[in-house]
């Protein structure tokens, strides 16, 4: 793959990754998309819906996955990670390391039989450990490339040279043990960074009770638990007794804007806890929710109408105060204790589950790709882009677009992935 | 008394000792943390003394005490919530500091500030207690020399602080 | 770095069978600590801090300049001084004006202030020397249900006090835990006895000390630990007033940490005056054995 | 062997066919009745093609969507949903609107295609076969669903439930903006007169009758009849047969289109 | 009529099919439809051995329609079409019949039952199939051209790029010079730089060779479709006329007057723009200021928050306190706005330099009085009084008037507020519903600069998909209109999403091959019928009816 064609290297197989790729790949590039996880779709395959037009997040993604797939200038790795960047602007070489997937990806049809048949059980990282998958699977329902891949860790095969049955059981003789950890090594225009971001555990504060309170659980979990292809398919039960819950409390700021864990504002969190409040109310509408913010933030397009629709339409309850604690009455429903600051009156609220919305932070490989890269990290360890080019990043040639540089919801990621690629062609054409 | 006027002097007066009162954004967690608040339900409130610390309300802060401040346990719940690191129990002590020079403060203070200026300890022993001592085998206690203690809270001039108009400096305290 | 006492006021002029039994363990352990004479009033960080700050600053370094002198580490057998002695020292090691100030007032009576020694709680150093302890230990107390209470000034603020965590203390359970009982979690066990409300509002004091209770006896346990005289007094001697005024039934004995200790060595409850408790402590320590039943 | 109905669906292809391809791969049963027709917007549904599909003896037809906001066209479906609530009010005359039914499917509502398919079937079950179907269609209501066919196909009701969102939304010509309910009893005013009028047609069609002999077999009174025999007259649709007596008797002038 | 030879192809697709379904019998039963020539089953169509076998078919057997009876056309549907074209058939005679995902996989306890479906559904591929017409793909050529409308940050970013890319670019810009509302600003957040530092991008932009620059210009008429663009536009009253490829709309928006708001004066109380006029003349000699943000946004007139004003705001009450730091600042607010990393830090030094920050809320707004602000503090419950010697209004971005006749002109929507929509917010945020023109800056939404930065290169990135490419394919499966039926009633125009039909010279309906996206609204809403979705025609879907019922 040595011909010097005008290719970009786009490290992340998120919505931005995808979107910076297909742009790229329309304008003429070469685009080498490269993903740690199984399939691409990153974070927001894990949503149920989306704000501010709360349209299902899988039909707005898959359309893009399915043209990511298939555009003949876009070459997909996944299961892959960048090992090795030297060179500079315009002519980078890139080493990636291709793990085994131990699938042969031209058979795998995913047809489903070797999932039934595998003995292992193994928690579900993209349903945020809700349900079980087994060794060999496939990351999402409608992931793609739509192929299984088995875990090296949980396959009984791989760990204790036991079992393979998926091999006896698959038609297509598409299992392939013997397949290894590969190298590939790139030329490369420029690249461009979208590897997006992580929850933040609020385990640390322990008076939110998380992890103490059953009926506690951060956003993310709540998205995967009220999503209709999630655990609960849709049925949205709490975790301690399995009964309906009537009455959410969404704590925003949960680890943001706190000196002593993430300084800075999340951006996203006002929004998708309305979001998730509506999306609540539309499956039943006896469902109460309250929304305890320090500033409301909603300045983006339509935003503002979003949240009054929320208030007036799905009966949410806004209490301007930070909630410091939650403790638990006998039938675990957690009780908030709160200070009403229309009234400065300090109170206890039983409600039925709290939601945390937990702040974004980098992912935690990014302080490795950063110094991979040779790029800077910011005080809050995002990839350093300045003041008024967001979208370079401290070496000329490389590109941030996304979470990854700082918190950002779907449209501005969107926006942010186009711009970078804007800025690989006009890098890769003038240093080319 | 009117309506209330900021008073960005008296505001100054108090981060010039507490600096970290400017970083409050008035979020309540503080409020929501304080198990006296909780107690009261929101009549004694944190938050609202940092709000008018912010606002220099001095006569709402040092005259009325609303709320009354003497109701902090300097537990330091408030503290460890804080997601701005602001030191509430110090801007506290700091307000307490500024009432006592007005007199208009619980009796109980007072008496503890003039047992230390009399005695050198805050609790002076009693013959039954030293009694108790000999029983329980303990040697005798020697404390501080009050000359000494005399000598560096007149350096501080502590008696005159606490026992300004109203409060005299009494054998057994009364007022 | 060998270490001195500063037992404070309460203590010595209020509870001194504290004392004896603190006395009594670290003698026993063979941790060896001698005594300071000289000290006053640490000065209480609830009372006179509120007073006036500077003077309580300089009452505090006077303090530690005595320590300084014996060059020897603090051993503070109350958390209230415990928080004025290491906030003392936190200012002014990081406030060269204010020590500057300090130190030309300690001029005038021949001390100096320099902030070179550790202050430690005693419940630190006894989390310290734990296998010291379990060595020693005769009479485990077995079946004893224990609700620890670790006390405000014991852990907050943490960025001053530094020790077990603010949010999740364990380190008293772990000690209780050593002595053969049975810690027991209960709802409010960060939360404040209430007796720095006494100065100002009885009522409110009382009320925080009954969620307090009512937290304890929901969860079950026989007795109440603590580590500080004020939450001491707290407990002992308001429990029963408490008992009167809203007519509870609130029956937990209340030990001091050191008190706990001394049991489990085997020391006797007359040497460190159990029956000054106003709380009575035998029915219990007779039902776990660990006193006999009473021969007359 | 119990009745099975025979159910068309048509299905958009962007949501409620990417809905029913996840029920296939989540593996969700429902029950055979249904046959799909891929259509790429729900708005290419002519509301003719529900009426097409039950005069051949289908027993029920459903119209699947994207919600809302979803339409990959933008707002395909909320013209769609205008047509059909026409095509509903429509069969509500001649009382076969329990055999139609639109749904809103997202591509991500696997589950509640199922659901939707499987409650669609019982609700056909329950109607029972199709009138038109077996040996013995019923020969009158045949000649209703004609009428019904006739009256979408005809330029009217397509031209005001064409302009009804432009002119309830925006303004018509004169920047005027229409009330929707307004607007909506205006096209119940139409649909029944066109109804009628077909009806009478079609009578017409067959053999030359008076308009007493129309009202009698129609049971609506003769001056409305009238009223409608003039304006066909007008379309010169029909034209006098003959005179009997003082009766004029009219008939169609050219086949039925 | 062409003899119609159909090659019907079923898959077991291993056992998800063939477990379930009597593939043989499909296959016998497929033999007795009329047209069909040639059935065959096999293991796995979508495999390389699969697509093989169909090409090898087409030719052994000189098939002219192709059907593949097997899973979801959603997914493999481009793979057999461009089979089909490998084999040298066009690649819209092909149709797909899915036996899998809407019938073995959701049936499989009925196993006849599902047989006989998917006969059922067989022949209703068959039905269409037999009347599939070839369609070709239609190209347009493309005009390597550039317009930007709007010479502000914006417009300059994405035309920088652009020419950097090797295109031509237009940039025309109403007024005499460039720099938008650049010009009027001292200094910018988050960095304190001097907005004229920024604003050196100017002088690349018009000295790049590949940059045309027209300033006092304005677009009068603008007509053609994606690639092929005619834009007249109006300098100093002369028309000229440009052609171009795509535009992109980077029109910015305007500064709210508060005329009659809170004793709006222009001396003493006086927006945050004229404050930041003084700041620059380094004009401040008062104490006291009061700042009032959200004056005249989120209220019934305007509901949005218009998220640069708080930033605003704490930019130029940190600017004061470097010049006079003993100056006291007090802003009255309802939501501070300054999410992300950097505008959070800054709130907090904001904080840290001692500014007040005083809670009101709608119901009881702050009363501007001769010397000092009365307000119902919300933190506090009760009524305080802030004395001031300047009170500086913090009004919100609003629409470019003008975007109005320009919206008609581009015939691209506004939404409530005057600001252009996009296609979609998510999918295509920086595109029109119609093809080639996109938007960029405070037109689509008010944004801060470096939100606007970003998004002029992403409007610049999604620009050069089209401009980057000297012909265009265009779907073939697109609507056309039948001349001798069409009335001209022009109802198809107006609901057509993406404005792909227009009336020609005699009034008749015109669909432009390059906008349609054959979503198929015209065919159903034509009340003549005059108009034929290809691919979806109203002949195929009645065939599919009389199939479905069995016969």
């Amino acid at each position: 793959m040595g011909e010097n064609s005008n290719s970009v290297l786009v490290i992340g197989g998120g919505i931005a990754g995808i979107q910076a790729s297909l742009d790229l790949a329309e304008r003429g590039m070469k685009v080498e998309l490269v993903e740690k996880k199984p399939c691409i779709g990153g974070r927001m395959a894990q949503l149920d819906k989306t704000f501010p037009t709360n349209d299902c997040s899988i039909c707005i993604l898959a359309p893009k996955l399915a043209e990511c797939y298939r555009h003949p200038n876009i070459t997909l790795h996944t299961l892959a990670e960048v090992k090795e960047i030297t060179g500079k602007a315009g002519n980078f070489k890139a080493k990636l390391i291709q793990h085994a997937r131990y699938i042969k990806a031209e058979e795998c049809i995913n047809c489903g039989m070797c999932i039934e048949k595998c003995p292992m059980r193994v928690d579900d990282e993209f349903d945020v450990f809700l349900r079980k998958r087994r060794a060999i699977y496939i990351y999402f329902l409608q992931g793609v490339p739509s192929i299984m891949a088995i875990d090296p860790e949980n396959c009984l095969y791989l760990t204790k040279d036991a079992c393979r049955i998926c091999e006896k059981v698959c038609e297509r003789e598409a299992i392939d043990f013997e397949q290894k950890d590969s190298e590939i090594n790139l030329n490369i225009k420029s690249i461009i960074v979208a590897t997006g971001y992580e929850p933040f555990d609020p385990s640390p504060l322990v008076n939110l009770g998380y992890k103490h309170l059953p009926n506690v659980v951060t956003g993310l979990e709540f998205e995967r638990m009220i999503c209709a292809s999630g655990p609960l398919k849709g049925h949205l039960i709490r975790p301690s007794d399995r009964k309906e819950p009537k009455k959410l409390a969404f704590i925003n700021c949960v680890g943001s804007r706190d000196i002593k864990y993430n300084p800075y504002c999340s951006s996203v969190c006002c929004m998708y806890t309305t979001k998730e409040a509506m999306i609540a109310y539309e499956h039943d509408n006896s469902i109460q929710s309250f929304i305890f913010y320090i500033d409301l933030r909603a300045g983006g397009k339509g935003f503002r109408e979003y949240i009054e629709r929320g208030q007036k339409e799905y009966g949410i309850n806004y209490f301007k105060g930070k909630v410091a604690k939650i403790v638990e009455d006998d039938e675990k429903n957690p009780i908030i204790i709160y200070e009403d600051m229309n009234t400065s009156k300090v109170k206890k609220f039983p409600v039925d589950l709290v939601i945390l919305a937990t702040s974004m932070i980098p992912n935690k490989d990014t302080p490795e790709l950063a110094n991979i890269l040779g790029i800077d990290l910011d005080k809050n360890n995002f990839f350093k882009g300045n003041a008024y080019l967001p979208l370079d990043s401290s070496k000329k040639g490389i590109y941030l677009c996304g979470c990854c540089r700082a918190p950002m919801d779907i449209p501005n990621s969107v926006i942010d992935a186009s711009g970078a690629a804007a800025k690989a062609a006009e890098n890769a054409i003038r240093e080319g | 008394m009117g309506m209330l006027k900021v008073d960005f002097e008296f505001r100054k007066e108090i981060v010039k000792e507490d600096f970290s009162l400017n970083y409050c954004y008035q979020c309540g967690a503080c409020s929501s943390a304080c198990p006296v608040a909780l107690a009261t339900e929101g009549e004694y409130n944190p938050r609202k003394i940092i709000e008018e610390s912010l606002l220099g309300l001095k006569e709402l802060l040092i005259k009325d005490q609303k709320p009354n401040i003497w109701l902090c346990s300097t537990c330091q719940m408030c503290v460890e919530e804080c997601p701005q690191n602001v030191f509430l129990t110090e801007i506290f002590d700091n307000l307490k500091n500024k009432i006592v020079q007005t007199g208009n403060y619980p009796e109980a203070y007072n008496v503890q500030g003039n047992a230390i200026l009399e005695y050198g300890l805050a609790i002076p022993l009693t013959a039954p207690i030293i009694r108790r001592r000999q029983q329980l085998g303990l040697p005798s206690v020697e404390s501080a020399n009050i000359e000494e203690i005399g000598k560096l809270l007149e350096a501080t001039n502590f008696e005159k602080k606490i026992n300004t108009n109203g409060y005299l400096k009494t054998e057994k305290g009364e007022k | 770095m060998t270490y001195k006492y500063f037992f404070g006021c309460v203590i010595p002029g209020r509870l001194p069978y504290l004392e004896a039994s603190a006395r009594k363990i670290f003698e026993k352990l063979g941790i060896n600590v001698s005594d300071q004479t000289q000290y006053s009033c640490c000065p209480d960080p609830t009372g006179v801090a509120a007073l006036d700050h500077k003077s309580w600053l300089a009452l505090g370094a006077r303090n530690l300049s005595l320590y300084e002198n014996d060059n020897s580490d603090v051993l503070s057998l109350c958390s209230g001084c415990t928080e004025t002695l290491k906030a003392v020292q936190h200012i002014l090691n990081n406030d060269p004006e204010e020590k500057k100030e300090i130190n030309s007032i300690l001029n005038k009576i021949g001390k100096k202030y320099q902030g070179n020694i550790n202050i430690k709680h005693f419940a630190q150093v006894l989390f310290e020397n734990l296998d010291l302890i379990k060595e020693n230990i005769i009479k485990p107390l077995k079946d004893l249900k224990v609700a620890c209470h670790p006390g405000c000034h014991y852990l907050r603020p943490s960025e001053i006090i530094q020790w077990d965590d603010p949010f999740e203390p364990i380190t008293l359970d772990v000690i209780v835990e050593a002595l053969g009982a049975e810690p027991v979690d209960y709802e409010l066990k960060k939360d404040c006895c209430g007796n720095p409300l006494e100065k100002s509002n009885k009522e409110l004091s009382q009320k925080l000390l009954l969620n307090k209770l009512e937290s304890i006896k929901k969860a079950g346990a026989d007795c109440i630990v603590c580590v500080c005289p004020a939450c001491y007094q707290q407990f002992d001697f308001n429990q029963r007033e408490l008992n009167k005024n809203l007519n509870t039934d609130f029956n937990f004995p209340v030990f001091y940490l050191t008190e706990l200790i001394a049991l489990a060595l085997g020391i006797k409850g007359e040497e460190i005056g159990l029956k000054f408790h106003r709380v009575r402590v035998n029915n219990l320590l007779q039902k776990i054995k660990i006193l006999d039943a009473p021969n007359k | 062997m119990s009745f099975e109905p025979k159910i068309l669906g048509f299905l958009c292809n962007w949501c409620s066919y990417a809905g029913a391809d996840l029920a296939g791969v989540s593996r969700v049963q429902y029950p055979t009745n249904i046959r799909v027709i891929r259509v790429m917007c729900s708005g290419r549904v002519d509301p003719v093609f529900v009426v097409e599909a039950l005069a051949t003896g289908l027993d029920g037809v459903i119209v699947m969507g994207c919600h809302p906001g979803d339409c990959h066209y933008i707002d395909g479906n909320y013209e769609e949903k205008m047509k059909l609530d026409l095509l509903s009010k429509a069969l509500q005359l001649i009382g076969l609107s329990g055999r139609f039914r639109l749904e809103w499917v997202s591509a991500s509502e696997g589950v509640r295609f199922g659901q939707v398919v499987t409650n669609f079937t019982e609700q056909i079950k329950n109607e029972g076969a199709s009138p038109f179907s077996g040996s013995k269609p019923n020969q009158k209501l045949k000649e209703d669903l004609e009428a019904i066919k006739r009256t979408l196909s005809d330029n009217r009701l397509r031209t005001l439930v064409g302009r009804e969102r432009t002119i309830t939304e925006f303004g018509n010509v004169y920047e005027e903006i229409i009330e929707f309910e307004e607007y909506e009893k205006k096209i119940d005013d139409a649909l029944n007169s066109e109804f009628l009028r077909n009806k009478i047609l079609i009578k017409l069609e067959k053999e030359p009758l008076s308009v007493k002999d129309l009202s009698k077999s129609l049971n609506i009174e003769s001056s409305l009849i009238l009223e409608h025999v003039v304006s066909l007259k007008a379309k010169n649709l029909i034209d006098f047969n003959r005179i009997d007596g003082i009766t004029p008797y009219y008939h169609a002038l050219k086949e039925a289109l | 009529m062409e003899d119609i030879r159909i090659g019907v192809f079923i898959c077991h697709c291993g056992t998800n099919i063939g477990g379930f379904l009597d593939v043989l019998s499909l296959v016998e039963y497929t033999k007795t439809l009329p047209n069909v020539t040639f059935a065959t089953d096999n293991l796995y169509t979508c495999s390389e051995v699969g697509l093989s076998v169909i090409k090898e078919k087409i030719k052994e057997h000189d098939l002219n329609r192709v059907i593949v009876a097997s899973c979801t056309p959603r997914t493999h549907e481009p793979l057999f079409r461009s089979t089909c074209q490998e084999a040298g058939l066009n690649p819209y005679l092909f149709e797909m019949v899915n036996i899998r995902d809407q019938c073995s996989w959701v049936h499989m306890k009925e196993t006849e039952a599902a047989t006989e479906k998917a006969k059922i559904l067989l022949s209703m591929g068959v039905a269409k199939a037999s009347l599939l017409q070839p369609l070709e793909k239609f190209t347009i050529d493309i005009n390597p051209t550039a317009l930007i409308i709007g010479g502000g940050i914006a417009g300059m970013t994405a035309a920088l790029n652009l020419a950097n890319q090797e295109f031509r670019v237009i940039l025309i810009e109403k007024e005499q010079e460039l720099g938008g509302l650049l010009r009027y600003l001292y200094k910018l957040y988050p960095t304190h730089d001097n907005a004229s530092k920024v604003l050196e991008i100017r002088n690349l932009v018009e000295n790049h060779q590949k940059i045309k620059v027209l300033t006092s210009t304005e677009p009068v008429k603008i007509e053609g479709f994606i690639g092929n663009y005619k834009v007249s536009v109006k300098r100093r009253d002369e028309i000229y006329d440009i052609n171009t490829g795509i535009i992109i709309v980077a029109t910015g928006a305007q500064v709210l007057k508060p005329e009659g708001l809170f004793g709006y004066n222009g001396s003493n109380i006086i927006t945050q723009l004229e404050l930041e006029q003084l700041l620059k003349e380094n004009k401040i000699n008062v104490k006291n200021i009061a700042m009032i943000q959200c004056v005249g946004a989120r209220n019934e007139e305007r509901r949005y928050c218009s998220n640069i004003c708080c930033m605003t705001a704490l930019k130029n009450a940190m600017l004061i306190k470097e010049l006079k730091p003993d100056a006291n600042i007090t802003i009255l607010f309802r939501d501070i706005q300054t999410q992300g990393t950097t505008y959070e830090e800054y709130y907090r030094k904001a904080r840290e330099k001692g500014i007040t920050f005083i809670k009101y809320i709608p119901e009881k707004l702050p009363i501007v009085k001769e010397s000092n602000i009365e307000v119902y503090n919300d933190y506090l419950n009760q009524d305080i009084s802030i004395p001031y010697d300047m009170v500086v209004l913090s009004t919100p971005l609003i629409a470019n008037p003008d975007s109005e006749n320009l919206a008609k002109m581009l015939k691209v929507p506004l939404e409530e507020n005057h600001f252009f929509l996009e296609a979609h917010v998510k999918l295509r945020p920086v595109d029109f519903a119609t093809d080639g023109i996109y938007v960029c800056g405070s037109a689509h939404w008010p944004k801060d600069i470096p939100d606007t930065i970003s998004q002029a290169y992403a409007a610049a990135s999604r620009a050069s998909t089209i401009i980057s490419k000297n012909v265009l394919e265009v779907e073939g499966a697109i609507a056309e209109v039948d001349e001798d039926l069409c009335i001209g009633c022009g109802i198809c125009i107006k609901i057509c999403p993406y404005n792909a039909i227009s009336k020609d010279e005699n009034g008749i309906a015109h669909v432009t091959e390059a906008s349609c996206k054959g979503c198929g609204l015209c065919g159903a809403t034509c009340p003549e019928k005059a108009i034929t979705n290809h691919h979806f025609t109203t002949k195929q879907i009645l065939a599919q009816i009389l199939a479905s019922g069995g016969k």
